[in-house]
């Protein structure tokens, strides 16, 4: 009955509203004898849009230094204090907001959404970092980015994740890619800036649980080096796919290896494969038999996990306002619920019709039908590659970089004792 | 051995630590409230609750609500009369409906402007305001005269007539405008003048209701100081009745009683904005009941309008009295006519 | 070893052809996004006549003190005696003791004019935008008190956390050379 | 292997005073941030838990404050001492915060970089190990690699499934629009349109009453006035009977509860407005502003006035959307009414002459108005209403008008067949049954047309046609075997449906601007003067009784329910069994 009631004061309301809005009247304020006069309110301006250039020239300073510096000038330090330099500048005192992590979100959004126009500078954030990773590997990762930064900065005893978990907990980061960037082309929120765990750190406050996040994510990566970059950062994703085919990146040692594997114990992110010889006859029958199998079964896998995705599309769409909103109407209307939140009250003051809601709230749902085909289809799509992957066999000789893996931090540099002879070499040259 | 075990020992650390540390995040990451579906966790000293105000005691309430309501036809009613034989007026939008004291419409008069408010004559004329000006319409809908503008300041909110006088509050210019049955100015009231004791009317917005009682004093809402006055038709102060006061009895916030008609005996029914409520006070302005409370008057018991966006917010329901005594409430929100009967004793 | 030799440059050539396609799809992403884009920056702001004044401003600014605050807009405001912006509704006296004001952090300043007008005045390093006067001032008066993104203070995220908790999608984005929305007033 | 024990000469670093004092300074660091991070949770938790307390008291104190006969002086001392409490407690924590923060965030960097030094002076100088055939170990790496991803896909499968079987809010309205049009039963049950269910003048219900007299109110259930006049006809669905009025102030809906008469509410439709002032819109006063009768889906109501103002109403009176197709150019003013498909709503709009190319077939959607479809009518202005037939072939909305007979699918609004037949000014609407559609030409003829043609049936689908005099107003009815057909100076006449001979002709010498209807097998027939004839009907016409209302009448009765209710100039009346 008394949720009759407030239909009913929505249905008059709704007579109301237009006129409401446009009959408003001026009332004009009381004329002072005295000599008071009217004070104006204060209107303080923002104060950034020359500091977004600002912001984009660092970064494209910061991402030439750092090419310059792991590429050419092969230093472990000078890329460290440079790491730093970022952190302080993009994140302490530029908050950590833009980011090329989270300019995903708006890339994708203006893509989807043809009234969402993205700022110019945040769409150089997104773009800058890719073209340096296509040339010079991940040096943006390396010393520019600040979440990356904090995680490096705190590493202390790193302890190797075997291999096989680390190439399942990546899948992690590809789920996160494609979540975010569902719910930035579905217009339901920007998912990677609301869960971004250091963002607190930068600005010395934030919400409770975003800052527990973090900590705990500090925690982790005393241990194990970068767990955010290497098993979240869906940027990261993204750059570790560029990267593969970037024109120049590290090597641990432009000299021949001596295979004396002391590199691999120095990356503390698993980046450095060991060499293989050939496959072992025994194996190799079988290997080859799997291999056919895990590609054929490729495709089965994208569309079953797309289908899978697809079903997900009520849990998804709760992302989106609207949906969210329909719901609750829904409950209410059917008297599941007893008590009426704020979001519904004002909806019910607006006057629109619960269909229409419904009929919004339904297309919006719908559009997460095939945005779940896709998602669960690149789900697959990447679990049968990565199943895939694993299964070949790859002949190498020496100790190298993984093409995808590596960061460019540098830290094997210092480690290979080919490396220390040929800088002692340079060093002695130079005097 | 030793060295073994300690190695394994801190392994196991890190294993538990970083166990810890995922389970926590985990749940942080599940506890957070992004949509602010919890509320908003702000402290009870910052949260502004009047739904305790809002309750009347039921004995208080003397009226009850008859089934029959009218739909007024108009987007936006701004405000309603009855004259003596019972034919009810409602301005709303650009037009004044006329209807039967059972609700059939009777006629219709349309305006280029707004019609702000409305009020029969004895003789049959009636008298619309828009916002700056009076016009002055015959019983068969033509119009007779229109009176000069009160200029770019004005928001005219009330009319009255009274014999031979016909009274308008002006709420943008603050003062009430005595006028002749021809529209000439006979005097202005209510300037503030401490030698002849008037305080001044303080109007903090567009609502400043007045009549002529019976004794033939003006009785005029002065909205600011929460009370109605009482002038002689020449403008002297007399005296003042109500009080400032969130109880049941006073007015509550600012701009009340934000309209108020005049009953058969005497007495007063009034009408509050921002906790909606139609009071009855007698003639000396002591407190005799309630018409309708907020809940009454905004139905599935939304105390608080403030809890809509604002432009969705409509407040200060005009009032009206017919002969019988029934008090008729504009309500604004539905748009509807309603009409409240005295519950019988007992 | 001119086979392998073959395989390689092979492979280099399928190398090159993925780096250039990458770079191409790099450039036309950029275009697109070139096109797309808008020189002018955005900021956020709360829409006034959609605020209903729920308080998720105070507690979900990332900020430890609120980048939302409350203004005033004078030629609004009634100039009241009793201003149910700063007066509790049943206070005992209008005057500005702790027991009759509404504001939890005294942010309003009430200051007398002359007979019968009041100017209230938002000290706003007190405020901490809560919106209790909002309430009161939407409710019983003309609304003059409402709530505005200061930009001195905020931080202009590329998702505002008070914007995904807004009930009413009151918080939006608006152009940063018009960034606040007054009332009645021309934007400033 | 190594042996490990060879790393002791290398510890012997450890040793170095600068590793010590590096220690030392992470130690430092270490306690700092500890003993900060304790201050700065310890002070927030504090501060909470005594503003809550002050909230508390202050709350009550509040409340203490406004009862009468206390000392109000201690009281005010007591929460202005509170208050300032409350102030200092609250106020400097975001401060303390901030500046706990930085100190913070500079002992955790002490912390670091000592640790981070003593690591680097602690770093052993590592010593090559021997390269070892690890293809085996490689091997299990990438087996245990596949297992590992394989059981993430598990995993996330499982969540997928737990996610997909837990409920879920379903309000999705593609499925629930689709029963939410009413069934054919309830068609048939209710009189949903002018005409009755497709618009055929023949009611279901056997059990109507054929015996009231208005004089002395015998047999009358109740009577009602209705506010504004109009010359459509009741509408009736369920417990509810729709009409609506208009004059030139206002054009209006009435609902009726048809237990009680009680007008339950009045819907108000804006009227468009002439262009100028001056131009004031002129209707004969026998068309008057509300000739159209309003059309039901069950759900919502539609009306349009004789000014183009289309709209709709749910039950409870609320305007969902109103629509201006324009003033209509019609020479006697629009008086065509509406008909619904599912939850759509039809409207016949023909203006102007054929060749002007202003008539259109409109559609729109219930719930939102919207325009679902539109057809171009190459008609004249015409005043009969648009049919929904269920044919054989298919379900087609059958329209009438000079000079085409045309049928459209409502679905899509795409013309199924059309006859060049009609002249002159068509009133009476087409009528369908078993194959048929019957329509008339005033004063000329009367045809049959099968319906299961495509495109130009003119020549192919004329069933027949007979030149005996058509009606100008009055809509045919038939029952499937025979049609008959009143014309509005009394003259009626029945035609077999099949092969239209002529079975009989009868003067009534009545004038009927009703429409004749069929309850059963018998003709009821409503006089403009109010008089209902009811008369057997077949094979020959027998007058069988009359019974007067009082009241003179335009508008056509409605049955349903076992009730007739038929509108007179000014009352609505209920006629059923008491």
């Amino acid at each position: 009955m008394k949720r009759f009631a407030h239909t009913v004061i929505a249905i008059a309301v709704l007579l109301n509203l237009c006129a409401a809005a446009s009959a408003e009247l001026l009332f004009p304020p009381p004329e002072f004898e005295s000599d008071y006069v009217m004070p104006t309110t204060t209107t303080p301006h923002p104060h950034q849009d020359v500091y977004e250039y600002v912001d984009v020239a660092v970064l494209f300073i910061a991402l030439s230094l750092a090419s310059y510096l792991v590429l050419k000038k092969r230093s472990r330090r000078a890329t460290f204090v440079l790491m730093i330099l970022s952190l302080i500048y993009f994140g302490f005192w530029r908050k950590g907001c833009v980011c090329p992590i989270g300019a995903i979100q708006n890339v994708v959004l203006s893509i989807f959404d043809s009234t969402y126009a993205v700022p110019i500078t945040v769409s150089l954030f997104f773009l800058l970092p890719l073209a340096f990773t296509l040339f010079f590997g991940r040096v943006f990762c390396a010393a520019v980015c600040p979440l990356g930064a904090i995680q490096d900065l705190v590493l202390l005893h790193p302890v190797s994740v075997p291999y096989w978990l680390a190439a399942g907990l990546r899948a992690l980061a590809y789920l996160y890619l494609a979540l975010a960037v569902l719910f930035a082309a579905t217009g339901s929120g920007f998912l990677i800036c609301r869960y971004d765990p250091f963002v607190a750190f930068f600005r010395f406050s934030g919400n409770v649980n975003i800052l527990i996040i973090g900590v705990c994510f500090l925690l982790v990566g005393l241990f194990i080096g970068r767990p955010y970059c290497r098993f979240f950062c869906p940027y990261g994703v993204i750059l570790r796919q560029v990267s593969r085919l970037s024109k120049w990146r590290v090597t641990i040692t432009p000299d021949e290896c001596i295979q004396c594997r002391l590199c691999e114990d120095a990356c503390p992110f698993g980046a450095i494969r060991s060499p293989a010889v050939e496959w072992p006859a025994v194996e190799y029958a079988k290997a080859k038999k799997r291999l056919a199998f895990l590609i054929l079964l490729l495709p089965v896998l994208i569309v079953l996990c797309g289908w899978g995705g697809s079903r997900l599309k009520n849990v998804t769409s709760r992302m989106h306002s609207t949906v969210r909103l329909a719901e609750r109407i829904y409950l209410e209307e059917a008297g599941e619920v007893e008590d009426i939140t704020d979001p519904s009250t004002v909806f019910r003051a607006t006057g629109e019709t619960i269909e229409s809601l419904y009929e919004r709230a339904s297309i919006i749902r719908n559009k997460f039908i095939l945005g779940g085909w896709l998602l669960g289809g690149f789900m697959g799509l990447v679990i049968g590659v990565k199943l895939a992957a694993v299964s070949v066999w790859r002949k190498r000789t020496d100790y190298e970089a993984d093409r995808a893996g590596c960061i460019a931090c540098g830290r094997c540099f210092k480690y290979c004792p080919r490396e220390q002879l040929r800088l002692s070499k340079t060093k002695q040259e130079v005097c | 051995m030793n060295r073994l075990s300690a190695a394994a020992n801190v392994k196991i650390l890190v294993g538990v630590l970083i166990a810890l540390a995922t389970v926590s995040a985990v749940i942080s990451v599940v506890s957070l409230d992004p949509f602010g579906e919890q509320g908003s966790g702000v402290g009870r000293k910052f949260i502004d609750d009047i739904t305790e105000l809002a309750r009347i005691d039921p004995n208080l309430i003397l009226y009850e609500e008859s089934s029959v309501r009218i739909s007024t036809g108009f987007e936006q009613s701004h405000a309603i009369a009855v004259d003596s034989k019972g034919l009810i007026y409602v301005a709303g939008d650009n037009a004044v409906r006329v209807l039967a004291p059972n609700g059939d419409a009777i006629n219709r008069i349309s305006l280029s402007e707004i019609v702000r408010c409305v009020e029969p004559g004895d003789d049959g004329r009636l008298y619309l305001g828009t916002k700056d000006r009076v016009e002055v319409y015959d019983d068969k809908g033509q119009r007779i005269a229109r009176w000069e503008s009160h200029g770019l300041n004005a928001v005219l909110t009330a009319i009255a007539v009274s014999g031979d006088d016909v009274f308008v509050a002006d709420a943008g210019n603050r003062i009430v405008v005595r006028y002749d049955l021809s529209g000439k100015v006979v005097n202005r009231i209510g300037k503030k003048d401490l030698e002849r004791n008037v305080p001044g009317f303080a109007v903090p917005s567009a609502y400043f209701d007045l009549a002529v009682s019976k004794d033939g004093l003006l009785r005029v809402v002065n909205p600011g100081r929460l009370r109605v006055e009482a002038y002689t038709l020449d403008g002297d102060f007399e005296f003042s009745w109500g009080k400032s006061s969130v109880a049941v009895e006073g007015f509550c916030g600012c701009c009340n009683p934000a309209n108020f008609a005049l009953l058969p005996g005497g007495g007063f029914v009034t009408s509050e904005k921002g906790l909606a409520r139609v009071k009855v006070y007698d003639a000396e302005g002591t407190f005799v009941g309630v018409v309708a409370g907020p809940e009454q008057l905004l139905e599935g018991g939304t105390p608080y309008i403030a809890e809509v966006p604002e432009q969705h917010r409509v407040g200060g329901f005009d009032v009206a009295v017919d002969p019988e005594g029934r008090v008729l409430v504009l309500d604004r929100i539905k748009s509807v006519v309603r009409f409240y009967t005295k519950k019988k004793a007992g | 070893m001119a086979e392998s030799k073959d395989i390689i440059t092979r492979r280099q050539l399928l190398k090159n052809g993925c780096c250039g396609g990458c770079l191409a799809g790099l450039g036309a992403l950029g275009g697109l996004l070139a096109a797309k884009s808008r020189p002018g920056d955005t900021v956020w702001q709360i829409d006034p006549y959609k605020c209903i004044a729920c308080g998720n401003c105070e507690t979900y600014c990332v900020l430890e003190e609120s980048a939302v605050k409350c203004v005033q807009v004078y030629e609004l405001c009634g100039y009241c005696d009793y201003c149910p912006g700063f007066h509790e509704p049943g206070a005992t006296a209008l005057d500005t003791g702790a027991e009759n004001e509404l504001c939890p952090t005294g942010a309003i300043k009430r200051k007398f004019v002359e007979e019968p007008y009041f100017d209230y005045t938002i000290d706003e390093p007190l405020c901490i935008g809560c919106a209790k006067c909002v309430k009161g001032c939407a409710a019983f008066g003309n609304g003059s008190l409402f709530l505005q993104v200061r930009h001195d203070r905020c931080l202009n995220c590329n998702e505002c956390s008070i914007a995904a908790a807004c009930p009413s999608g009151a918080f939006k984005r608006v152009p940063a050379d018009k960034p606040y929305l007054l009332k009645n007033v021309e934007n400033a | 292997m190594v042996d490990p024990n060879n790393n002791n000469s290398p510890n012997a670093r450890i040793a170095s005073p600068w590793c010590r004092s590096a220690v030392a300074t992470a130690l430092i660091g270490a306690i700092f941030s500890i003993i900060i991070l304790t201050l700065i949770v310890a002070n927030y938790v504090q501060g909470r838990v005594h503003e809550i307390r002050i909230e508390k008291r202050l709350e009550n104190l509040k409340i203490e404050i406004r009862e009468d006969s206390v000392d109000k002086q201690a009281l005010i001392d007591e929460i202005r001492l509170l208050d300032l409490e409350f102030r200092q407690s609250r106020l400097p924590r975001p401060s303390f915060a901030r500046t706990g923060g930085y100190l913070l965030l500079a002992a955790l960097a002490v912390f670091v970089l000592g640790i981070k030094w003593a690591d680097t002076l602690k770093k052993k100088t590592q010593i090559p190990k021997l390269q070892q055939d690890d293809t085996g170990e490689q091997v299990r790496q990438a087996a245990l690699a596949r297992w590992s991803v394989a059981a993430a896909l598990a995993l996330a499968g499982l969540v997928v499934l737990l996610l997909v079987i837990i409920p879920h809010v379903d309000f999705s309205t593609t499925d629930a629009e689709d029963a939410s049009y009413p069934t054919q039963q309830e068609i048939r049950q209710n009189w949903h349109r002018f005409h009755g269910p497709e618009g055929a003048g023949v009611t279901a219900d056997a059990n109507i009453p054929d015996n009231w007299d208005g004089k002395s109110g015998e047999g009358i259930l109740w009577k009602a006035k209705v506010p504004v006049i109009g010359h459509n006809s009741p509408i009736v669905w369920g417990d509810r009977v729709f009409l609506s009025g208009g004059d030139p102030n206002r054009l209006n809906v009435f609902c009726f509860d048809a237990v009680s008469g009680n007008l339950l509410w009045t819907g108000d439709v804006k009227r468009t407005l002439p262009k100028s002032e001056e131009e004031e819109f002129e209707v004969m006063e026998d068309t008057g502003f509300a000739a159209s009768t309003m059309a039901t889906d069950g759900k919502r109501i539609y009306a349009i006035f004789v000014t183009g103002d289309l709209a709709c109403f749910d039950f409870s009176g609320r305007n969902l959307w109103t629509k201006s197709l324009g003033i209509p150019d019609s020479m006697y003013g629009y008086a065509s009414s509406l008909e619904t498909f599912r939850n759509m709503v039809i409207v016949q709009y023909d203006q102007g002459d054929a060749e002007s190319g202003k008539s259109r077939l409109f559609t729109f959607d219930g719930a939102s108005g919207r325009l679902v479809w539109q057809a171009k009518r190459p008609v004249a202005n015409s005043w009969s209403s648009p049919i929904v037939a269920q044919t054989e072939t298919g379900i087609q909305i059958i329209t009438a008008a000079d000079p085409n007979v045309m049928a459209f699918d409502p679905n899509t609004g795409a013309e199924i067949w059309r006859a060049e037949c009609l002249a002159g000014d068509i009133a009476p609407s087409p009528i369908y049954a078993k194959g048929l559609a019957f329509v008339v030409e005033p004063y000329s003829k009367i045809l049959a047309i099968r319906t299961n043609g495509k495109g130009d049936v003119t020549k192919t689908h004329i069933a027949w046609s007979v030149d005996e005099p058509g009606p100008d107003i009055c809509t045919p009815v038939t029952n499937g075997e025979y049609v008959f057909i009143l014309n509005s100076d009394g003259l009626a006449l029945c035609f077999n449906t099949v092969d239209g001979k002529k079975l009989w002709e009868e003067d009534i010498r009545e004038d009927f601007l009703p429409s004749p209807s069929l309850v059963g097998d018998k003709l009821y027939l409503l006089t403009e003067k109010g008089a209902m004839i009811i008369a057997e009907a077949m094979p020959e016409y027998k007058e069988l009784k009359r019974c007067e209302l009082g009241e003179r009448c335009h508008a056509s009765p409605a049955f349903a329910n076992g009730r007739i209710y038929i509108r007179g100039v000014e009352n609505l009346y209920c006629i059923g069994k008491q």
